[in-house]
């Protein structure tokens, strides 16, 4: 529990925080960046929050049964998404040529095209899914173990 | 059915693993269905491991290229190297499959009731399932990076299975050793892996072992690659970590991680045999395997002896076992540029190396469980503090039997036909090999007899009055490995003829493998 | 017969060894049933005879593990002082050891590449 | 002043990592800095995957607005950041582990940590 101003300023901020995290998600298929990068960025957050606020309050926001609901179902997406290509070969792009996310990208220099890349995007928002309620209940857990609080099911 | 087999080398990794996150969400409501989810995932791929066998010993090697247009494009048109993350199982990948779906299906129907009452058991079978995911991929991967990824899917698995009863003290000093040890050597797997892809370009294993030179940094490149995975089998002198790890997981973890050290056996005799198989420099691996081999039967057997605590000293049982393998698959490796030699003995050799892995796959893990179900009611892994057991525990004690004959190597069981197989073939090479090894066999006669009676002999003592039979999904875990052992002894030759001759033939002849990735050799 | 594992020297066949091992039990049972009629259990015929002392309890009676094989270790002292020695527990050195094996084995490697 | 650094300059780097993280895996018997000098060693690998990747002068692998020239390969980067992602889980459950072993023993010293041995 810190003073005041560190509490205001983290209230704030952790809004753009989670919006650059979740833009970081969104693009990882034509900017550096991807599902990870995105959920580390928004468990950074996270993070402030804890060093903010106490590990008590933050565990009340996050509960740790949500969390592993969360963490699960991302997995699940994505090797479902990987198996819907299981018709030709696991883990083959059914999505190109469709509508959604389907262009092919240009050859050579050029701008980013969201529209690109297939179950990539999709496979990014579901490991964004997983690694920022993993992260974030790995963060928890030891906030809590090092409070000397036991960590139950 | 013939889909099902085309897919079925991603489909053996990938159901556990959606399994794994499913048991969770699952396990939430009903932990019947949570069970079952776990159990049904398990058969079907044994059943999968099983018919992908079968196909192999028909139609050759199969290769599956992950995200192309068809599983056997393995090289995209224009293209002259293989790009995508590709599949290779091979007569030696499906035979340590096998072992693997046997051991895993019986470890989880073993768990059932052995953690029935420990806290946080769908996390338990997550995490066994995500191991069983890892074993598999580090089987049947065509490619060195996800080798290591799998290797650290199973090693990170495996230390949170051995910390999971975090009661006890000890299980989170194993674990920690264990995860050290697992990240250390897994990072010079990839330290390794990084200097052949600074020289070659590719990741692919057929690919580079068609392109490698055997270089300075190749050579550098071996010796890491063989001493880290030889460190996580538990070989004589980086044992130390072994039974600090083994000996205080759950027992069907521990009766999983012996199978996870088979694994990174595979892994290294395939960095030995098919990546480096054309350039090795054979005789002088082959006997720094085969030293490190001798040492490691003799120091684990006679570490073996002096154990008190029941799981220590089953797991020093497992490095001295260890060894037999080493030694008979080293013989091989060192009469490999020799054709004479291989054919006289060299392939006997290796058969019996790789039979034995077999045997010690089956009768290990019943070993251990029979450890865990002690453990169950007594409370204690301490031999000083057992006795007359047998009075109570009819049926562990009667597969304590079997799998101490069988371990020790006495006639029927299993565990002599290989080794005899070992005996005959190793004493032509050099006979000081044989006389280690029978005197290592007698010592293992002589500690699990001195086990067997203080825990189960003698009249029955007070203090284990309220002891009963383990649970019958315990006794249904490890009838499965007993009946696997009974059968291996009615029936060795058919064994050694249909699953050890292919496997060890892909050792030998590293050209199958490398031209189903890339085409016929030029 | 496809049960036969053949190696060269000899064959190994679980099925004849089976056969004999019958053949001898029954022959085992055949002399049993030829021993003593007069026992009977229950009666004090049955009882543990120590030379006319007190029988000890159960759980003193049975030989701990600790005084199996004591002849043994007391005769490999010296050996097992010195195998023990290495097993100290300490995670270091364990990665000590691992350093060392690795750098050995490159050398060898090395070297015998340049004798080649 | 960039092209005048040896092009095996990073290699060095990565050696030294690795050279001193082995030193403090061996030396230090505390096991927080055990785990430091495995994250240590951890990023010695990955300096060293990440610049087998580079080449002189290139741009980053990423088909938007690039300049003509030469591209940095994206393999060792994917590699790189695969091994960071399982070093990150690696590293958070030997530290949970470290917390239980404290919890339990009241010690951080690995010499004192030692009820599995012999």
């Amino acid at each position: 529990m810190l003073t005041k101003i560190v509490r205001t300023v983290a209230n704030q901020l952790i809004l753009f925080i989670v919006i650059f995290g979740l833009y970081v998600i969104v693009h990882g298929h034509i900017t550096p960046g991807g599902g990870f990068q995105g959920g580390a960025v928004v468990v950074s957050g996270i993070v402030m929050l804890l060093v903010a606020f106490s590990s008590q309050e933050l565990k009340k926001l996050l509960r740790e049964r949500v969390l592993s609901i969360v963490e699960s179902s991302g997995a699940v997406i994505f090797i479902g998404l990987a198996f819907a290509g299981i018709g030709t070969v696991f883990f083959y792009n059914l999505l190109v040529g469709t509508p959604i996310f389907g262009r092919v990208p240009a050859i050579g220099p050029g701008p980013g095209d969201i529209w690109t890349g297939g179950v990539i995007p999709l496979m990014n928002f579901a490991v964004g899914l997983k690694v920022i309620a993993g992260l974030s209940a790995v963060v928890l857990a030891l906030a809590l173990f090092s409070g000397g609080e036991e960590v139950e099911e | 059915m013939a889909a099902l087999i085309t897919h079925s080398p991603i489909l053996i990794i990938v159901i556990p693993l959606l399994a794994a996150f499913l048991t969770p969400l699952i396990g939430m409501t009903s932990r019947k269905a949570r069970n079952v989810l776990v159990v049904v995932s398990l058969v079907f791929v044994a059943f999968l491991v099983f018919a992908l066998a079968r196909d192999i010993s028909i139609n050759g090697i199969h290769v599956y290229t992950l995200g192309a247009t068809s599983p056997d494009l393995s090289i995209p048109t224009g293209f002259m190297v293989p790009v995508r993350i590709i599949l290779e199982v091979d007569g030696m990948s499906v035979f340590f499959g096998i072992i693997w779906a046997i051991v895993s299906l019986a470890a989880a129907i073993y768990s059932l009731s052995h953690i029935a009452s420990e806290t946080g058991q769908n996390r338990f079978f997550t995490l066994l399932l995500l191991m069983v995911t890892g074993g598999f991929g580090m089987m049947f991967t065509g490619d060195l990076f996800n080798l290591f990824v799998f290797l650290e899917i199973a090693s990170i698995a495996g230390a949170a299975l051995i910390a999971f009863r975090t009661k006890f003290a000890d299980t989170q000093e194993g674990g920690f050793k264990y995860i050290v040890v697992s990240a250390i050597a897994s990072l010079m797997v990839l330290f390794a892996i990084g200097l052949l892809y600074a020289q070659y370009n590719s990741l692919n294993i057929a690919y580079l072992a068609q392109v490698i030179q055997y270089t300075t940094l190749d050579k550098i490149a071996l010796g890491l690659f063989l001493i880290a995975f030889a460190m996580k089998t538990g070989m004589v002198p980086l044992h130390l970590w072994f039974p600090d790890a083994y000996s205080v997981a759950p027992a069907s973890i521990t009766g999983m991680l012996v199978i996870t050290s088979h694994a990174c056996m595979y892994a290294a005799f395939r960095i030995c045999f098919t990546l480096y198989g054309g350039v090795i420099n054979a005789p002088v691996v082959g006997w720094i395997i085969i030293i490190f081999g001798l040492l490691t039967m003799f120091v684990g057997v006679t570490m073996a002896v002096f154990q008190k605590d029941v799981m220590r000293f089953m797991s020093y049982h497992a490095i001295s076992q260890l060894g037999y393998m080493w030694v008979g698959v080293g013989v091989g490796l060192a009469v490999l540029g020799n054709p004479g030699l291989l054919a006289t003995y060299g392939r006997d050799a290796m058969s019996g190396g790789i039979f034995h892995i077999l045997n010690h796959a089956l009768y290990k893990p019943l070993l251990f469980f029979t450890g865990g179900a002690l453990f169950h009611y007594t409370g204690t892994r301490d031999l000083t503090k057992m006795g007359g057991l047998a009075h109570k525990m009819k049926w562990t004690t009667i597969l304590y039997i079997i799998g101490t004959l069988s371990i020790s190597g006495i006639p029927p069981l299993n565990g002599f036909s290989s080794k005899i197989l070992i005996y005959e073939s190793v004493y032509q090479f050099n006979p000081i090999l044989t006389i280690t090894g029978i005197i290592v066999s007698i010592l293992t006669l002589a500690s699990f007899t001195k086990a067997f009676h203080s825990a189960f002999m003698g009249a029955e003592l007070p203090e284990y009055k309220e002891v009963k039979e383990v649970p019958r999904s315990m006794i249904i875990g490890m009838v499965i490995l007993a009946a696997g052992i009974v059968f291996v002894t009615l029936f060795p030759s058919l064994i050694v003829d249909w699953i050890i001759h292919p496997a060890a033939d892909a050792l030998i002849d590293p050209g199958p493998y490398i031209s189903a990735v890339t085409g016929a050799i030029p | 017969m496809t049960f036969i594992l053949g190696s060269g020297y000899a064959f190994w066949n679980p099925l004849i060894w089976i056969i004999v091992f019958m053949l001898v039990m029954v022959l085992v049972y055949f002399f049993r049933r030829r021993g003593q009629k007069a026992y009977k259990k229950g009666t004090d015929q049955a009882r543990i005879f120590l030379c006319g002392e007190e029988v000890p309890e159960a759980g003193e009676r049975h030989i701990r593990v600790g005084n199996i094989y004591w002849g043994f270790f007391e005769t490999l002292k010296e050996y097992y002082n010195l195998i023990l020695r290495p097993h100290t527990g300490v995670i270091n050195d364990y990665i000590l050891w691992f350093v060392a094996v690795t750098a050995i084995s490159v050398l060898i490697l090395l070297i015998a590449g340049l004798a080649k | 002043m960039m092209e005048y650094i040896p092009l095996d300059f990073p290699f060095l780097a990565a050696a030294l990592l690795v050279g001193i993280s082995f030193y403090i895996i061996i030396f230090k018997k505390n096991l927080i800095k055990l785990i430091m000098g495995i994250a240590m060693l951890a990023a010695g690998v990955n300096l060293f995957l990440v610049s087998l990747g580079y080449r002189a002068g290139g741009t980053a692998p990423i088909y938007t607005d690039v300049p003509e020239g030469p591209m940095v390969m994206s393999v060792p980067q994917a590699l790189t950041l695969t091994s960071i992602v399982i070093n990150v889980a690696v590293l958070a459950l030997m530290l949970t582990m470290v917390i239980r072993i404290y919890r339990h023993t009241g010690s951080l010293d690995s010499e004192k940590s030692r009820r599995l041995k012999g």
